[in-house]
């Protein structure tokens, strides 16, 4: 799918970054009231916000665990948050994004406190820009937090990609459509494990680990910004 | 809620409003802290935040162009569609259209489809064959109560912030934007009755103990364009009346301050 | 929406009517056998049926009520009953009417009586010709008194509305397609509140004073033809 | 039903049964009252109200133009559908189809389509591109028994009282109206197993105790044109010719009956 | 719907079989591990496989009969067994061969033993070639065999029909296609009854006499068929 | 499973795996038995059946023409879609696609659509306007674990399978045959973590105790082209790239076992 685009100029990518350059990201803890938990985030062109109901009796009954909270990860996009309007309501890319976001976060949770409940994680897309699964992973992770859930640690989330066979941190729009690879990672910064991975693309081994040590670098950085905004929002010392 | 805590809560609401005094300090026509941002999503051609109170409502607009309905060649499509979605409360689940969001999308859709806001025939690109079609999505984002005031005044907003292309007869989009053909700003006001009271802009503790509901939206001439009764209960005539009165009064106000909005955006 | 049609001659509406003068309206009780309580209405062109069952547990379980029955209130529009076929089963359209409907049948009735239970309502538009709610709530109350479901009173309904800024009583086909409001109303005649209230046009205060008046007065109208429906079917003295 | 009160029913109507009697006095042949009404809806293009005993049902056909299925270009297209609404029964619940109603609607469509009742080949306005497309709907209304007989025979009904407008070779519509092109009188008679009697006609008691159950349609030439067996349970060989032969004796009856609503009708 | 084709040569049928004579069957026994009882058959052109599950406890709740074990039966066929793609899913032609399958199997199992239970069948067909509803039927009954399901019989499937007003035996495509009259049938050897008949088309009462009989003959040589591959599995004696 | 059964197993299975072992006596990078066979559904344009020990899957493809999509004008349209019918397991109910099936279908679609393996430009019949639409429908017929690897072997064997007619300039069929203009064989290998080791070709036992799931795709030049964490826990680094390379040198081995089939099939 690759286009006649110039990604690099005088070593700058498209939208002026460097290779191993975030954008902007902005998180606010605590927007909605009714909510247990919730945040927003804004990373480049993103908006997306986030609500944490629960713990709370799991329903429909045959889903509630004996020993254990369920997580229940809800991805949701507005149908004006893309250019060509997308259909209201669930779709087939939400319901996996809602899956493997599940994946990402819960080894981080500690549920076994709550048996027969679940956890329940809103994730509403109002503006995508490339990225919405690593920062709908980021958002929900400080939502959960805010919402009281205990936890081993917060899930940074972040992407590494390939753009004319260089590796490069945070894929913008053009170079996620146009690029050659896309590898979006959550980690688990303590237990320095990855708990999302996936990758569509074309990578030599040599450049998957590249691109694994970049993002890695990068959710660490993810990292430091959600604990900043869970500091500002409990003026305290570090909790995470 | 059980019926008998239920009871309690309601007994309380009565007994403060009976001194003219509601739960959060309001008097009984006083609306909570409104508050309308406008474009807040850029990839929808009109986007509006409102924010009346704790209740957070974003509405966005998409323009496509198709086919007009046979029984209407010479007038654009629109089409309102609301969410209540469960990050909005731990009642809303997910899963198809349910009877409140069907309510809620349809009294928006009439509320302006009615009033003339939109100048149809101006939708036309080719008449009897293209014409644009205008999509309003409302996301409830935070329910707080009062959720018909917040989608209708969001829904508006975003149609005014709408900036789509130009189109060529063939309806090829130009470079050129313009703005949609907006005649009338419709405003939606909503009261409650509890006991004997009648009270604006209702909470959500206020929505679950009620015994009816009506909205009244009125345009800027103070003409009325929709009403609708909700919920079980019933309204004397004399109350209906007084509604509509203080609806023309509010609803002047609201639209004085979109109308700054709206002047501020160009 | 106004189109160039003649509204009035000699003071007289398109199909002959006076400007306070309901349609013909003919109701028959307990045309049914399987339903707990029936009804039919020809109102103008609109010909429906109405089905009650009940009171019965009511179904899911979780829509039950520990101090009352509930109401559950389904309109349904056959396929053939308008001009443009439309396609069978519910409606966006439907779901609304059935909403208002329960909302405007339920302050007249004592479900206090049936914990846990639900009465269902079900009104079915076999030929639909402008003003089918308040013909559908018309004939759902004297068919919740055919099912012996405890009330306080019959509910009419009659909707006025505004055609060349005159207001009128029971709108025709095309005076609702092509007039300037309508006000679909239902009245509990000895509260004399209304249960039902839509609008939705071009109103003045004045206008819509009128206009619930002149409706007040169209629903007390239809009140005496529900009673002798009612009254014909039993053959006693007047029952409510 | 508990199975205890079932088996009680079951036992009694087959010790009736033994004795050649049935609960409402009906011998085993015999039919309920048949009451049909052509025209019941003016904005159908044709409709029919079937009465048998207690139960209610009303077929309509709305008629529409479009495209042939690319393997039938010469040919019209046709479309049975049957809603088992909640009015009819307290079993009927809303929502999707069901299973029952599938095969309801089904059974109909073939019985009517199969026989070749219809002459496809002239609806056809311009081949492979436009052909009339014909819906026929039916709402079951009071459900009493043997909804297969009165909803096929109000689904002929409706066909044959069917008007709708002569097209022009554009498929424009025109100021005259025209009919069908019918050529046959399909009736399906239906028949109950209980034991080791075959009853026809089933009412809904006779229905919940069934073994099993066959219809059997026919046309005006004693030809036989569909059958199907439905439920559990299981026919001799003898018994199916013997319900054939009744039905074709019965089919005349009832086509009797509707061909005289069809001549008062024009 | 007939076509000008010519479907006899020589006495021999478009395929070069005689009137009354079978298309190639062959069934398989216990073809899948998860399954507690399955089968595969090739029948002519039709391949088919058949799971059955249970007997266990009945879902939903509400379906449970306190008597006897539910039978269900799920008829579905591959997007891809036929010329022109089917959509994926439940159709309506699907459920009621599934309704029909359930009613000709029902009558031959025991089920009184399992109150409470379900046992399922389902059909899958990979191949469609005219007959599947014979042919899945067939196959049911020996994975319900093979499932150790209890049974008073085996239930043997087979259609008959007319083409050029002759009757024959087991359908092909073209003279399903385009023949005068289909009769699938469905037999309880033991009993010589009928539990399948469905009939489309234009018969005269002598050609359905006729075809019953031929039907009925060429159910019995299915059910040679079908006892074979049980004993082929079971390499025992006469079991049914 | 209740919770304590569950734990039971998982700490046999564990201990095993401790010793290098597994319940069926596979070592920790064996797979079990595989078995391919290429156009078993004749009425499919392509088709393969494909056995891992006991999981079965069946996938057939068809080829219609349709519309591009708008922004790929020049691509043909490709569709997967998976389904976990009943038949395969007591679990799998019927219904709507659920996550499972919806998450199985994405991945084999992006296995295959981002390694590039097919070349959906020569799939164009006019730009624009008219192109080949491929549906990959995937049938679970027997799961017994590691559906990933069963489902994407299956759909690219059956792609490679895939034989449609030739069409004309208007995209009208001919008579001439022609295979799909496949470019490369890409091979998805799933490995299980449970406790500390990683197995590849988990069953249906080891699924149902493993912390995690890692499915990576590689292509005939020992390129990666997709990769999909799955189910909760995660994944050390080194651990990754040693399931990368032992996915580069089984993806070889069942390339070859592939492309000898395919060069039988010739």
């Amino acid at each position: 799918m690759e286009k006649d685009i110039k990604f690099f100029t005088n070593g700058k990518r498209i939208d002026g970054r460097a290779i191993d350059e975030l954008r902007n990201i902005k998180i606010e803890v605590g927007v909605f009231k009714r909510a247990d938990g919730s945040s927003y985030i804004e990373w480049g062109g993103n908006k997306i916000y986030c609500a944490v109901y629960g713990p709370r009796e799991a329903y429909p009954r045959f889903l509630q665990k004996s020993d254990r909270a369920i997580l229940k990860c809800r991805y949701n996009m507005a149908s004006f948050a893309v250019e060509e309007r997308k259909r209201p309501g669930p779709s087939r890319r939400g319901v996996e994004i809602g899956k493997v976001t599940q994946g990402a976060l819960e080894p981080a949770l500690i549920l076994e406190n709550f048996p027969k409940c679940m956890v329940e994680v809103n994730i509403e897309v109002i503006q995508a820009d490339a990225g919405t699964r690593c920062a709908g992973i980021t958002a929900a992770s400080v939502a959960l937090a805010n919402a009281g859930i205990p936890m081993k640690e917060l899930v940074p989330a972040c992407a590494a990609g390939k753009v004319e066979d260089k590796i490069v941190l945070d894929l913008c729009k053009e170079e996620d459509n146009y690029g050659q690879a896309d590898l979006p990672l959550a980690l688990l910064p303590r237990k320095n494990e990855f708990s999302l991975l996936q990758m569509d693309g074309d990578l030599t081994e040599d450049q998957l680990e590249e691109a694994i040590e970049l993002g890695r670098k990068g959710c660490l950085q993810v990292y430091e910004i959600q604990k900043e905004a869970l500091k500002k929002k409990y003026i305290t010392g570090d909790v995470f | 809620m059980s019926s008998v805590l239920s009871d309690i809560k309601k007994d309380y609401i009565i007994s403060l409003l009976n001194n003219g005094k509601r739960d959060d300090g309001r008097n009984l026509n006083d609306m909570r802290d409104l508050k309308i941002e406008l474009g807040i999503a850029n990839k929808a051609e009109g986007s509006c935040y409102v924010q009346i109170g704790d209740t957070k409502v974003i509405a966005g607009v998409k323009c496509e162009t198709g086919a007009p309905f046979p029984d209407t060649p010479n007038q654009g499509v629109f089409t309102t569609n609301a969410e209540l979605i469960p990050m909005a409360s731990p009642d809303f689940e997910a899963g198809p259209p349910r009877e409140d969001s069907i309510e809620l999308a349809r009294i928006v859709d009439r509320g302006i489809r009615e009033s003339g806001a939109i100048d149809f025939e101006k939708l036309v690109i080719k008449e009897g064959e293209l014409v644009r079609v205008l999509f309003v999505d409302i996301h409830i984002m935070d329910y707080n109560g009062n959720l018909f005031d917040a989608a209708g005044i969001a829904s508006i907003g975003a149609l005014y912030n709408t900036k789509m292309p130009v189109l060529d007869e063939e309806g090829n989009k130009t470079e050129e934007l313009m703005q949609l053909p907006m005649r009338k700003i419709p405003i939606p006001c909503t009261y409650a009755k509890i006991a004997d009271s009648i009270l604006y802009d209702p909470s959500i503790e206020e929505e679950s103990v009620m015994d009816s509901r009506i909205t009244v939206t009125t345009e800027d001439n103070g003409r009325i364009s929709a009403m609708q009764k909700g919920d079980v209960g019933s309204f004397k005539k004399e109350d209906i009346l007084d509604i509509v009165r203080r609806s023309k009064i509010r609803g002047d106000e609201i639209r004085s301050i979109l109308k700054e909005k709206f002047s501020e955006m160009r």
